[in-house]
């Protein structure tokens, strides 16, 4: 593996950068490994990678059906924040944001990690009961996030409407300064690039189309579109797909799969500094390094892998950052695209052992996995590497929907993007 | 004392109380609020519509999306087990009145909703126009006698159409509002009409 | 905008008019104290959410109110039939015979 | 006139003169232009700059493809429009517009430098540097590449402008307005089906408006056009939008458009909306969206003066306008010939056609020879030059081994490219339809279709005006009868000396240099490069989807019209794999860049959302109430008397409510009447309590469980006979409350007799609470004894008050003796002035929400939302009194078994009381039981409710706690931003314990 500095980049330069070498290679499947990972998304290139990394398992192989990245780590709106309610919640985001601090330097490979705040607005009194008690369960988890009054909201991010006759005014918001965004597409392949360079095997174009279990119950392999492949340990971390393919292997879960939408605006000189969430009128909003704006919407009601969505919702979210941000009614929509998000009953994700030997499962990420990135791989290693969780996911079980131990975000009435 | 109290009677208020709106050339569109009337939401099996018939004083028509219109009263039918009511104040007490002597016999449900909801006219050429403004429905499809439920931009809606031209409109007292000024903004447009 | 057929109002209508709730013919138990922790968690949170036919439940609420149920591909998003609450769960044979 | 200008012909109005300016400088058009046509008849070419290398660009199209010709548009009074493209932006008196993107000027731009460090700014280099120091990122790298980004200014102000929208139906939508859909438009209203014809562009008439010269059936095609026109103008089943882009296709024909109304215009009418969304459903779509032409990739092919050859030929033909004196021409394909010999004919000296082909057809050749043009064939162009506009170029001979043979320079001052045309099948790709790859064309085409639709033309890869007429008035007539009108055989054209169109797709054109040192742009806009589509795939970026990602060709704003073929063919080479193979990236909405404004239409402002208000509002609103948002409906807080803040008024309201009477709007409460036979038994499944021995004239408080156990509402309900209840709700919860009972009952229970009917507005509801209150109504109430014992607690009775109907409930919210009159909303106004009026003798006064949260937390009364968060059930918070245990079953029993509800330290519902009385805590504040928490604390509970009471003097708090009831009178901590306060768990009652208040 090269590098990447700036030295490398002038060396390169100066041979016409004839001779960077793939970032990842394109390896035909072995037929066995010690652990295959299902899905190449962010999760599970960083699970690999620090299977690799921390527990020295290097006969990994990591399976994704289309190109490595291309599920909800190409559309997600890259909110990254750890403000969670739940001390569960709380820790095991905050875990990933820790992560997140240091990862262009650990992967060598600039991620583009801005840490330039995630404001919550608050529109009801509701709200602000609500917002006031994320700030202080986080605070007594050590977790940064602060009051802003509305005047101190707009000083921060300066196109905010904060007139007190909108339909929905800005009465107060959350500050989380640690919170940002990243280049999400450079995350999966960061991973990739790391895991490859450990031996990990990632293989593209290969969908699984049935978990293989011996006798005992325990896994013996995948089936794929590229054959059969062997392997002691399956991780599935396939996001929209996790139900599908844990039914392969006699598991129901507890997932459903329902549209998001994004969107990006024309690019503009900066003009926007921060991230701002609206839970109450369903809109987020960052500005890329790019200069385009990053709006996300709300999730549509019904189940589907489309990875589309209705106009209408599209037209709510658009008038909603036109209420909050009314400067940008002139400006235009560039492109508008959805994603499947896997959905669990109380909005927390499962991260951990199943009921079949050998057989782990990373999923039901929602509307807000993104963040967790490098928590969640590092953590899905830890737990294939060791057969049993780490304490900061040990709670977020498939069990706990069977006896009512819920880690309900959702009730809390917690963005989870 | 029932001299002061009869006063109140009178004393009434409606969010679109005497609103009226018209706009462009002809004029293309005309609104106005419609006066006050009994409301009634009717429930029961289909089975029992003659009998329902009978204490209303006019034909309930049977399928959704008929209404039957005569003279002062209008039934509607909004559901497979769903009818609107609607009749001169005047006769609120007499129609309950029939109604309840049937209940033994035909169980149904009658409540009055005569102050749950207002109604707005609106007609002339651009009436559908400015309907389809928040109105997801082919309005040259819903026939001249027809009506349904339906949704107009964030607001619930039960639309009638008494005449080519003719929408009646009912919608829920804190709605009345929004629908008023949704329409008389898309009403706008007509002033300058460009094509 | 999705265009679904109301069986009860016999019309395709606006998604905007219906609201879409849940999974289809997932019974309540006449006896719940009856399930274990187990059968009650599957009544609760288990759905089969499958990429292809889905058998759901929408709600005319602005139209004539009722609830009734649909089949519809989740990947197309694409109806392929509705039927009123209560009737059982359409064969692939009536499936693909309501497609025409 | 301009120097520009021909002397004759376009569509313009040459007479009409319309003064405009650029970068300041005044210039004039005619009515007619777009900027760019203006702007190109006085000889202007540059008119922006690229995105990252700050490349001086020219306008290279004559539509919305456009990604070069990027400028902002001020029309004053916050009317700013970034990023618009001059191709499309209409003339109109006194335009304003500026280059965006450089600084301090268009001319002399910093930026410019970014170029001299072009060789390491390759694709993806940032995410390969800018790390060390770690620091210096947050610091130094990441607000420096910020600043540098972005292309057009932001706006500043806002935009005073109306945006509109409509719903439309009808048989058969035609997008596109170019021969092919005109052709189905006349085909299909033949029939007498409802059609709408929309296209973008200004005037109806597609490729036709570039191209008078042809001849349909023996006309003049601008003659036959304007007939084909007026003909559809006519018929009233027929609807003609121009300036209207069809964006979206989505689900089942339904597609969304976007009428431009006003940009065009000098001074719009305020009345009229700048743009409408039209959401429009058809029964069947007819595709005939044209093609897009391609230019050629090679070394300097963006200089300012570099321009499609098509452009050119629009420019002159319908613009008049010679986009160039001593043109070249360098083209893959025969449609470029069209542009040479048109600007020949009109007088222009064409220094040369390049082809890249070998065998040119001789009817070419022919024609060239005829208007004295020197045509090379089997040649290529190596390199161009000129700073600010393109000033030569050097053309090769192509050896037959692909080498490259001697340069030779040829001057010009335009360079008309062609590398053939890529079908626009947007729309149908975002109908989900699949796409073939068709070789001989070098194009992907529309193949299975996934929705009622076709394609007719040059979308459809039918390049040929005759191919594009006959082709459209099959698909037109072919959709009526699809729609279900009966259509006669549909016309068929004939076109006179058609010209040739073929091509051959070439991926990078021939250059003697190191294709790896030079800079053959791919996306204009973005500096996308043939070498950093290269370098991509070097690094393991195979899939067509990373290299679009990694490189961000064809995500600029034109989102790849022009270049995803070019990055696509390279990618292909590059690969080693056929283009087919490689495929395309998705087809996502806008088509084109589309306002917000469009989006958002009429939701803006109080019509954003609903504002629901009570039938007393109007009062409170007078009286000076501060309102709050609850869900839809807006409710009075507190109404503040000569410039109270909230806690002042909110003590003042609680104490008169305590000590006389205190009157508040319950109007929003969400109110279902339920009736049938069957009533209490549905009731007894919905709510945890009994209902069947509720008797008639009682109330009781109903708890509602979701199927999880979690408490879900909660509201009286009162009998009013057998068979009929009268329910209430909370505000917020009412219509999911009113669904989740429907739910039920029509699909779990529909052998049950009862119907449920929302009668929250028809009912006004005013609370009186207080002592004196019975003393207040009695003399206006009829039919109803308020006796103690006739009407005691908990009791409801229908009669009369003030004369109007009245349901009267006897309940009570804060502990004192409470009535709830209902009476009809209309009268709801009128009996609430009157009891204010005689309420004044005993100083009654309105209270908001505010003194009642205070009010029922002196009670302990929780309020669902607040005190529960959707993870408590009844026993959480001390409510196990209202499940009926005998009961069989009802929504939630059975969660209530689940192994963790039994855990002994669920988080239970208690009181709490600061040490020092005067200390408030603050809503959501934590509760941990030691005295020093440091993070992570363990945090065993939280405040959901914390007020001053000013009845008792104290302040008072609810909160739920781990184990909380088996803690009584311990002592806890809440940590808070100025320290930990010591609290002690008590009773959630503070006030009159034994509700002695109550029942008097
Ligand atoms: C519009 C949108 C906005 C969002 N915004 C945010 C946000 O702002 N912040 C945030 O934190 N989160 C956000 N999210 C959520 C976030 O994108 C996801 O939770 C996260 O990216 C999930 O990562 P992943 O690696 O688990 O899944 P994915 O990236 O989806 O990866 C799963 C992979 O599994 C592969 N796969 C599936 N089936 C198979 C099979 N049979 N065989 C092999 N491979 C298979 C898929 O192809 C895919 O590549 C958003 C999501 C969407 C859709
Ligand atoms: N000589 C050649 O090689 C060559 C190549 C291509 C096209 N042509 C000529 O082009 C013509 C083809 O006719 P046609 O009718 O197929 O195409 P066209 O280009 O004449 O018309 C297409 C029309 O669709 C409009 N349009 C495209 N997308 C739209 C959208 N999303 N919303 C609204 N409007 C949209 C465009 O503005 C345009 O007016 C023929 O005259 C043909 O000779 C010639
Ligand atoms: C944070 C973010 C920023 C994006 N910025 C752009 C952009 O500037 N231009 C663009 O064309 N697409 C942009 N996209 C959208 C992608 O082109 C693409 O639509 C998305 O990855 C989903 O993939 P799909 O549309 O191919 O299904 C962006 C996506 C994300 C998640
Ligand atoms: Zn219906």
């Amino acid at each position: 593996m090269t590098r990447f500095s700036f030295p490398a980049l002038v060396r390169k330069a100066i041979g016409a950068d004839k001779d960077w070498p793939e970032q990842w290679a394109k390896p035909d499947p072995k037929s066995d490994y010690d652990v295959i990972i299902v899905g190449a998304g962010g999760h599970g290139l960083g699970a690999a990678y620090y299977l690799a990394k921390e527990h020295g398992i290097t006969n990994v192989a990591v399976v994704e059906k289309g190109w490595l990245g291309g599920g909800n780590t190409a559309r997600n709106t890259a909110i990254i924040r750890s403000n969670y309610l739940y001390e569960e919640s709380a820790a095991l985001y905050d875990h990933a944001l820790g992560l997140w601090e240091g990862l262009s330097q650990d992967i060598n490979y600039n991620v583009m990690f801005s840490q330039r705040g995630v404001l919550m607005l608050a529109h009801t009194v509701h709200d602000v009961q609500i917002f006031k008690r994320h700030i202080h369960a986080n605070r007594l988890n050590g977790v940064d996030n602060e009051w802003l009054s509305p005047e101190q909201a707009k000083a921060f991010c300066p196109p905010l409407n904060i007139s007190s006759s909108a339909r929905y005014p800005v009465l107060g918001a959350t500050l989380q300064r640690r919170g940002g965004v990243a280049r999400h597409d450079a995350v999966a392949w960061a991973y990739a690039r790391a895991a490859a360079a450990r031996g990990v095997d990632i293989l593209e174009n290969c969908a699984v189309t049935g978990i293989s279990r011996a006798r005992d119950g325990q896994v013996r392999g995948v089936e794929t579109t590229r054959g059969f492949i062997g392997a002691k340990k399956i991780a599935v971390s396939a996001a929209a797909h996790s139900s599908v393919i844990m039914d392969m292997a006699g598991v129901r879960v507890p997932i459903e799969c329902f549209p998001l939408q994004a969107l990006v605006s024309e690019p503009i000189e900066p003009a926007f500094p921060c991230v701002v969430l609206s839970n109450t009128v369903h809109a987020y909003i960052s500005q890329s390094d790019k200069g385009e704006l990053v709006i996300g919407a709300g999730t549509e009601q019904y189940v589907s892998y489309s990875q589309g969505g209705p106009l209408h919702s599209i037209e709510h979210t658009v008038s909603a950052i036109c209420e909050m941000f009314p400067i940008f009614t002139r400006l235009r929509m560039l492109r508008n695209w959805g994603g499947t998000v896997d959905v669990t009953p109380d909005r927390s994700p499962i991260l951990g052992k199943t009921p079949v030997p050998g057989l782990y499962l990373n999923g039901g990420w929602g509307t807000g996995g993104f963040k967790a990135t490098p928590g969640a791989g590092h953590l899905l290693a830890w737990t294939i590497a060791r057969d049993e969780p780490h304490p900061i996911n040990a709670p977020f079980t498939l069990e706990r929907f069977r006896t009512g131990r819920l880690i309900d975000e959702a009730a809390a009435a917690a963005v989870a993007h | 004392m029932s001299d002061e109290l009869s006063i109140i009677v009178s004393e009434q208020s409606n969010p679109l109380d005497g609103a009226a709106f018209a706009a462009g050339p002809g004029p293309m569109l005309v609104m106005a609020s419609a006066g006050d009337c009994a409301r009634f939401s009717l429930r029961t099996a289909k089975k029992n519509l003659a009998k329902a018939t009978e204490a209303f004083g006019q034909v309930i028509p049977p399928q959704i999306g008929e209404m039957s219109s005569r003279a002062v009263k209008t039934a509607l039918c909004l559901g497979p087990d769903e009818w609107l009511l609607l009749a001169p104040e005047s006769e609120r007490e007499s129609i309950t009145a029939r109604f309840a002597k049937q209940s033994e016999q035909a169980t149904h449900s009658l409540v009055d909703v005569s102050h749950r909801s207002v109604g707005i006219d609106i007609s002339g050429p651009g009436a559908a126009l400015v309907l389809n403004a928040g109105c997801p429905l082919d309005l040259t499809a819903l026939p001249v006698g027809g009506c349904t439920r339906t949704i107009l931009d964030k607001a619930e809606i039960i639309l009638m159409k008494p005449g080519k031209e003719h929408y009646r409109l009912e919608v829920v007292r804190s709605f009345a509002d929004f629908v008023w000024n949704f329409l008389s903004s898309a009403g706008r447009e007509f002033e300058t009409e460009s094509g | 905008m999705l265009l679904i057929r109301c069986p009860y109002c016999e019309q395709d209508r606006a998604e905007v008019e219906f609201s879409y709730a849940g999974e289809a013919h997932i019974e309540r138990p006449v006896d719940p104290s009856a399930f274990s922790d187990a059968e009650w968690e599957a009544f609760l949170f288990l759905r089969s959410n499958p990429r292809g036919t889905h058998f759901e439940r929408w709600v005319h609420i602005h139209g004539c109110a009722r609830h009734f149920n649909a089949v519809r591909d989740t990947v197309s998003d694409k109806f392929l039939m509705t039927y009123k609450a209560g009737k059982p769960r359409p064969t692939k044979r009536e499936i693909e015979g309501a497609k025409k | 006139m301009s120097s520009f200008r021909t002397a004759k012909g376009g569509r313009i109005k040459r007479k009409d003169a319309i003064s405009f300016s650029f970068e300041g400088k005044a210039y004039t058009g005619v009515k007619g232009d777009t900027l760019a046509s203006a702007l190109l008849a006085n000889g202007v070419h540059f008119v922006g700059r690229s995105y990252k290398y700050h490349r001086p660009r020219g306008i290279m199209s004559a539509g919305q493809e456009e990604s070069s010709a990027l400028v902002g548009i001020d029309r004053g009074q916050g009317r700013y429009d970034t990023n618009t493209r001059a191709t499309t932006q209409e003339l109109f008196e006194g335009l304003k517009a500026q280059s965006q993107h450089c600084w301090p000027s268009l001319r002399w731009d910093i930026g410019e430098m970014n170029s001299l460090a072009s060789p390491i700014l390759s694709a993806g280099f940032y995410y390969k540097t800018f790390m060390w120091p770690k620091s210096f990122w947050k610091r130094v790298y990441e607000p420096i590449i910020r600043k540098s980004a972005g292309l057009g200014r932001a706006p500043r102000a806002v935009d005073p402008d109306v945006y509109a929208s409509r719903y439309a139906h009808c048989d058969v939508l035609i997008v596109g307005g170019g021969p092919a859909g005109l052709a189905a438009a006349l085909a299909a209203s033949r029939s007498g089906a409802k059609v709408i014809l929309a296209d973008e562009q200004s005037e109806i008439g597609g490729a036709l408006l570039s191209d008078p010269g042809s001849r349909i059936d023996d006309e003049e095609s601008w003659s036959w056009l304007a007939s084909a026109v007026v003909a559809l103008a006519a018929d009233e089943n027929v609807t003609i939008l121009n300036r209207t882009t069809a964006f979206g296709y989505y689900h089942q024909n339904f597609v969304g458009l976007v009428e431009r109304l006003s940009d065009h215009l000098e001074s719009p009418s305020s009345n009229l909306p700048r743009e409408r969304l039209w959401r429009v459903r058809a029964k069947r779509i007819v595709l005939a969206t044209g093609a897009i032409e391609r230019p050629l990739v090679f070394a300097g092919n963006d200089r300012p003066g570099v321009m499609l050859a098509g452009a050119a030929r629009t420019y002159l033909n319908r613009y008049g306008v010679r986009v160039g004196d001593k043109p070249v021409v360098v083209t893959s394909h025969d449609s470029a010939y069209l542009t040479a010999f048109d600007m020949a004919e009109n007088g222009v000296g064409v220094e040369a056609i390049i082809d890249l082909c070998t065998d040119v057809s001789p009817e070419l050749l022919k024609g060239a020879a005829r208007l004295g043009i020197e045509v090379l064939p089997g040649h290529t162009i190596t390199r161009t030059k000129g700073r600010l506009r393109i000033s030569s170029i050097y053309a090769a001979p192509i050896e037959p081994d692909g080498s490259v043979g001697p340069e030779r320079t040829i001057d010009c001052d335009a360079l008309l490219m062609c590398g053939g045309w890529t079908p626009s099948v947007h729309l149908f790709s975002q109908s989900r339809g699949t796409l073939s790859w068709r070789e001989d064309i070098g194009a992907y085409v529309p193949d299975v279709y996934a929705q009622n639709a076709s394609s007719a033309g040059a979308c459809d890869g039918h390049y040929l005006l005759s191919e594009a007429l006959n082709g459209g008035a099959a698909a037109g007539q072919a959709a009526a009868i699809e729609a279900g009108y009966k259509a006669g055989k549909p016309n068929t054209y004939e076109v006179a000396e058609e010209a040739t169109c073929s091509g051959t797709l070439i991926v990078e054109l021939p250059t003697g240099a190191n294709p790896a040192r030079i800079k053959a742009f791919v996306d204009f806009q973005h500096d996308v490069t043939a070498k950093d589509i290269r370098l991509a795939v070097r690094e393991g970026f195979h899939s067509i989807e990373h290299i679009k990602r990694y490189t961000t060709a064809g995500m600029a704003t034109d989102q790849g019209k022009t270049s995803n073929l070019s990055e696509l063919a390279i990618a292909s080479k590059t690969l080693s794999r056929p283009i087919a193979e490689v495929g395309l990236t998705t087809f996502r909405p806008p088509y084109t860049p589309t306002s917000f404004g469009a989006f958002a239409g009429r939701s803006r402002g109080n019509l954003f959302d609903v504002t629901r208000k009570s039938p007393i509002d109007s009062w409170a609103e007078k009286r000076g109430a501060v309102f709050e948002p609850v869900s839809l409906w807006r409710r009075a807080r507190y109404f503040p008397r000569d410039n109270e803040d909230m806690h002042a008024a909110v003590a003042r309201e609680c104490k008169a409510t305590r000590s006389s009477i205190g009157i508040s709007d319950a109007s929003t409460l969400g109110k279902i009447e339920v009736v049938g036979p069957d009533s209490a038994e549905f009731l007894n499944r919905i709510y945890t309590n009994a209902w069947t021995k509720l008797g008639v004239g009682r109330c009781r408080y109903g708890l509602m469980l979701g199927e999880d156990g979690f408490i879900f509402d909660d509201g009286v309900v009162g009998r009013l006979a057998l068979d009929r209840f009268h329910v209430t709700t909370t505000t917020g919860g009412a219509p999911r409350v009113m669904a989740h009972m429907e739910d039920y009952l029509q699909t779990e229970w529909p052998d049950l007799d009862l119907w449920l009917t929302s009668i929250t507005e028809q009912w006004a509801v005013i609370a009186l609470n207080g002592p004196n209150v019975r003393k207040l109504i009695e003399p206006f109430v009829e039919g109803i004894d308020l006796d103690k014992q006739a009407f005691p607690h908990m009791a409801i009775k229908e009669g009369k008050i003030y004369g109007v109907p009245t349901r009267l409930f006897r309940v009570s919210f804060t502990g004192e003796l409470g009535f709830e009159i209902n009476v009809p909303s209309r009268y709801g106004l009128t009996v609430w002035k009157r009891l204010i009026e005689e309420g004044a003798r005993y100083d009654i006064v309105p209270y908001g929400t505010e003194a009642l949260h205070v009010l029922r937390a002196e009670k302990g009364y929780i309020i669902v939302g607040q005190d529960t968060d959707g993870t408590q059930t009844p026993d959480d918070v001390g409510m196990a009194w209202a499940i009926g245990r005998n009961k069989h079953d009802f929504i939630g029993k059975r969660s209530l078994t689940r192994p963790d509800m039994l855990v002994s330290n669920r988080k239970q519902l208690v009181g709490l009381l600061t040490r020092d009385p005067k200390n408030l805590l603050e809503e959501g504040a934590q509760i941990v039981a030691t005295a020093h928490p440091s993070p992570p604390a363990k945090m065993i509970g939280h405040v959901t409710s914390s007020y001053w009471s000013e009845t008792l003097q104290h302040s008072i708090a609810m909160g739920v706690v781990e184990g909380g009831r088996a803690r009584m009178g311990a002592e806890l901590y809440v940590p808070m931003p100025d320290g930990v306060h010591q609290v002690q768990v008590v009773e959630p009652v503070f006030y009159d314990q034994e509700g002695g208040r109550l029942n008097v």
